[in-house]
């Protein structure tokens, strides 16, 4: 199989679906002229022209809106927020209409968008640039989120995002864009709301997604030095949640470590321990431990910005403590 | 009157009792406790959308905010469509899902009733926009209020429907209040269509009580919209008899405001032009009104019988 | 002790707190002449002026900048969404600027606005209008929200809200404005992130707030009848949130029920979930059980709403199924 | 030249000279790795913020986009304080917290450096709103890039502020370009004083290549914005020589472009001007040039010499 870039995965998805379906477009800041912040659109605008690849003001919830009424009326587009940050000014368009318009419309309008970009924290961008937003779009009926680790999984569920006829929150990270993977010649689609096992084990269960998987892989190979054998669980979509996944794994392991690199508080990884705890009450031999951003706005210097994010040794020192070690 | 034509006159009237006597119904049916949640009336601005809305053909799309039975019944939604929605029932528009605030008609491209305010604006743009991008003659009407048109949306929205050269046209209904808030004392400006200029799109004041104006207004500009893909701006003149919605006693405008703005009534107006060229008479009016009623009550008899949503309606329609 | 309706205890808070600090001052949609759409501020135009009661357009995000720009210098804004789901709009600024400043600005510049509003589900306003943004708020570091159930906890809080230097989430829900209860003619404030007992009993601990405290009750009351003695803990503020308070109640009940009105899916129900499970594991003869809304947009339809709203019978089952009865 | 008096012009020369030298030594430290993340340098339109900023007295207040380090060493901030905080250190303006984009200073009213396209801009208005509350004589410059003048946010304020006659100056400095978008493919209409009119406040097109032209408009437009208490909207022509950050190679614009603006470079006109009126010769400007470098060179050593934030800084500050 190619070892293939991220960024290059995803731009392999975008430009099989908008090859397949003439009604796909992408539309954001940077994606056409400048090939995207993040390169994720590059080339787009030369193999589809302008009318397919577009280039928006900086006003998200007016090309938000935009994306979803002519989703409304057909189109499949693709809207890439630069960062997820700045869904924020859009945040309304995406709540109060996208996620809740097919049902508020009993079943006649279904809003087929796909929202993209990067999420959380990148290197020292400081507070107002480095949100977690998992939570907040998972917690809302009617929305799918997605998470992607790795090139492969990123291009299966990008696909599928696009044929999908609900809106989906497909959050990226900039520091996984570089990161290389197999990726298949032939076309493939991930199956949404299925988890994957990325490492199995016996001993932990260690529940990550996004760049907190690689983590926790990292972790699994400190732990294995250790003697304690890692089960790495990646549900990969947010939302609907591969919970089955993760609670048949934490029946075998009887404990969970769930990694998140956002906040604690109704974070997702509250979501996790608390259906865990829900179905698995008695196969627990330790409560369910949270590993997650420090309860502050991310600073930017370097130390005390490491110092909040969610590391390895944290994972390693939760799976430990999981283990009464 | 000329150029509308005696057929489409009586087309127009028809609507605007329609509409009148609809939102009669709901008013009387809110207090009945039939109707619950917030409900808006369209009362006094008949002329607006009936004067836009006769220019439409099946190809164009149009989205308002939550004062949106108007534009439904007058869209190709029957009475008892929408008003099965009023009561929550099965039978409505969008299943009683949504109730007086989300009346919306996919068959008839009727984007919607919306809740939030300034919300729809975008929207409406993207409807245009897809419209375009599939090279299809037509144009989206998208209404809001005076009150939404200082939202960010707005502006986002002008701002790229110029830019892109997108067919659609921004209708504000100014019925000179938001909710209590005269449009002075949240406006820097109430007339609205002097925003145009600055995103360099043409903008229209329209009188809005009168449906012979309204509906010549709207001609030439939705066709000019058509003619070169160039959105417009439109500030259409209007006044709303009833509260903001029915729990609203209103105690912020004088009854000789509202007197005032009833002398001008579009449907009275506009009957008295029709009958000065003779295309109908006192009788004829009756009868017509008396449909009206008739279609009302049995639109009301028929939401009153239809059946709750069944349960299982409540998990339906969460995911497509 | 005079009792007071809901929305009068907040008022008097109000101008409590007017008179005492010229700084504070109050804006919103309809606060001044209309006297607020839910009367909350009725007779404070009159007392205080245009000045510093001041109707604005329907712009939250202008005005919630506004009142946050003055805050830094100095202000005490409050400002009332005329409902919470409107302050999606305003999102950004509430996440991005009031709840990061201070932290962001090394300690320079605090942010001591409060923003107020009618939150939840009312009587069948339909999807765009019924949002519960606990877990939102809760989520953001920075950010204190508090969601009082009573007029005596109302005007406490609201009080001390105006008095802390930081941006306060004040919800209030419109069922409850109209609620009667006794307040002190003397001055009081409560402190903030101090839980209330509202019941006690040794069976069951039920976590409520807002309107859903006055449905723990009447759920206690049920279950009394049944033998089963039901403590009902209110935090009365979510955050900082006084999970002593309700750890210490369900060590000795063994059981907790959290009762929402909102979403469950990365929901406070799912914090104080995970929480429980991480400090009283041992103690539990029963997971946590979480009450709240189904996870779908909120109908418009009197029944299907109703079948999907959190209600007494609800909290009475999870009550009984903690009790494995 | 004249109203400027030499004193002032020197004065200004020096700031204009402080913040390009500073910038430089920015990007130098930048590729040397230690300053990480965002880094947007204000080199080309020094003569914007220089020329604003001149008429301020101690009780008014700014605030601006991520591009923030010349307001703030303009305004009073040390070269070592804000070099210190971009390098991250518990000596930096904001205690390493905040970096490149968010220089803040409470003691000279600067209400920062914000990271949200449009985000600042209410704030500002906020800033002035309590100036007149507490009937100071005072106004805030909010200043914002050609980028943020379509979002939302700057509806909602300049509706706002003329409705409310609050003293604000939106100053958008217009560089050509939001990234890597030329102002006319974002926006409808790049000349963006045009939107004053519909909110019904003045409106302005500065040259904000040339600081005797800067200097002497804001000048104006602030005495005017202090004694009527009315908002303003001032669109300031500029142009930014490096790519919108450190990272971004700029390929969207041709070298011949660049060149071409650079000749219009501020502070080689501003220091011709000076020459002319006989204020200044080569040496004399050299000298002041050398101490800029010497003064950044020091800021460089400081920072770099300076400890990191102690890790309880990482929770303190949460909280009020
Ligand atoms: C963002 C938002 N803020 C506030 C409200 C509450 N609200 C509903 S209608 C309304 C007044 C709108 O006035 P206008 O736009 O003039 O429309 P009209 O009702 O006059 O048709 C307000 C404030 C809302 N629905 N959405
Ligand atoms: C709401 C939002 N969207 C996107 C971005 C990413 N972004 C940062 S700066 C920028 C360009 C801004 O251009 P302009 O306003 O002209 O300011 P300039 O950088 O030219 O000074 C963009 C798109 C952001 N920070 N905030
Ligand atoms: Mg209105
Ligand atoms: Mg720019």
């Amino acid at each position: 199989m190619p070892i293939t870039e991220f960024r290059q995965a995803l731009n392999q998805a975008l430009e099989e679906e908008m090859i397949r379906d003439e009604k796909v477009y992408i539309m954001g800041e940077e994606v056409a002229e400048y090939n995207g912040a993040y390169k994720v659109t590059k080339g787009l605008l030369d193999k589809f022209g302008e009318k397919r690849v577009r280039d928006t003001p900086i006003t998200e919830a007016g090309f938000t809106g935009l994306g979803i009424g002519s989703a409304m009326m057909g189109l499949r587009p693709v809207v890439e927020y630069m960062s997820w940050n700045f869904s924020l000014v859009a945040i309304d368009q995406i709540i109060s209409n996208a996620a809740k318009m097919y049902y508020m419309t009993g079943g006649q309008f279904s809003v087929p968008i796909v929202m993209r970009g990067a999420s959380g924290a990148a290197a020292q961008v400081s507070c107002q640039h480095s949100h977690n937003l998992e939570s907040f779009y998972a917690h809302i009926p009617g929305l799918i989120v997605m998470a992607p680790s790795t090139p492969y999984d990123a291009k299966g569920l990008l696909k599928a995002a696009i044929r999908n006829d609900n809106p989906v929150i497909f959050l990226e990270n900039e520091m996984l864009y570089g990161d290389m993977g197999e990726v298949p010649e032939e076309e493939y689609l991930i199956e949404i709301g299925k988890g994957d096992i990325k490492r199995e084990g016996t001993d932990v269960t260690i529940c990550a997604h996004l760049r907190q998987v690689g983590f926790a892989l990292e972790a699994a190979e400190i732990l294995a030095k250790e003697g304690i054998s890692a089960e790495v669980v990646d549900p990969r979509t947010i939302k609907p949640l591969d919970i089955d996944l993760i609670a048949d794994s934490v029946r075998k392991t009887k404990r969970l470590v769930v990694a998140e690199e956002g906040h604690k508080f109704c974070g997702f990884g509250s979501e996790v321990s608390a259906l865990i705890h829900e179905m698995c009450f008695d196969d627990l031999d330790h409560p369910v431990i949270r590993v997650s951003q420090g309860e502050n706005p991310l600073p930017y210097a370097k130390n005390i910005e490491a110092a909040s994010l969610p590391d390895v040794q944290d994972i390693v020192a939760a799976a430990k403590k999981s283990l009464y070690k | 009157m000329k150029n509308i034509g005696k057929e489409k006159a009586l087309q127009m009237l028809e609507q605007m009792i329609r509409v009148r006597r609809f939102e009669e119904g709901c008013l009387k049916s809110y207090q009945q406790k039939f109707i619950t949640g917030f409900c808006h009336t369209y009362i006094g601005q008949e002329a607006v959308a009936v004067g836009a809305m006769a220019h439409l053909t099946p190809t164009d799309a149009y989205i308002t905010s939550y004062r949106c039975h108007a534009q439904g019944l007058i869209g190709g939604l029957t009475s008892r469509e929408v008003m099965a929605e009023m009561f929550g029932k099965i039978t409505g528009c969008v299943r009683g899902k949504g109730g007086s605030m989300h009346v919306f008609s996919k068959k008839n491209n009727y984007l919607g009733g919306h809740g939030i305010v300034g919300g729809q604006i975008p929207i409406g743009l993207g409807a245009a926009f897809a419209l375009k991008y599939e090279e299809k003659e037509g144009v989206a009407l998208t209404f809001f209020g005076d009150g939404a048109s200082m939202q960010g949306t707005f502006h986002e929205s002008l701002n790229l429907a110029s830019l892109w050269d997108v067919p659609v046209i921004f209708i504000c209904e100014n019925n000179q209040y938001g909710m209590g808030t005269a449009n002075d004392r949240a406006l820097a400006n109430p007339q609205v269509s002097d925003f145009a200029a600055a995103y360099k799109m043409k903008g229209y004041e329209v009188d809005g009580m009168n449906l012979e104006s309204s509906y010549k207004a709207f001609g030439e500009i939705i066709a000019d919209c058509k003619k070169n893909s160039r959105p417009a701006l439109v500030n259409v003149t209007t006044y709303r008899y009833q509260g903001h919605s029915v729990s609203d006693a209103g105690l912020y405008r004088t009854k000789d405001e509202v007197k005032c703005w009833k002398e001008k009534d579009p449907i009275n107006s506009f009957y008295k032009s029709m009958e000065e060229q003779g295309w109908i008479d006192e009788e004829g009016y009756k009868a017509l009104d008396k449909e009206m009623k008739a279609e009302v009550k049995d639109a009301l008899e028929f939401a009153k019988e239809s059946p709750w949503p069944p349960m299982d309606e409540l998990t339906n329609h969460v995911y497509a």
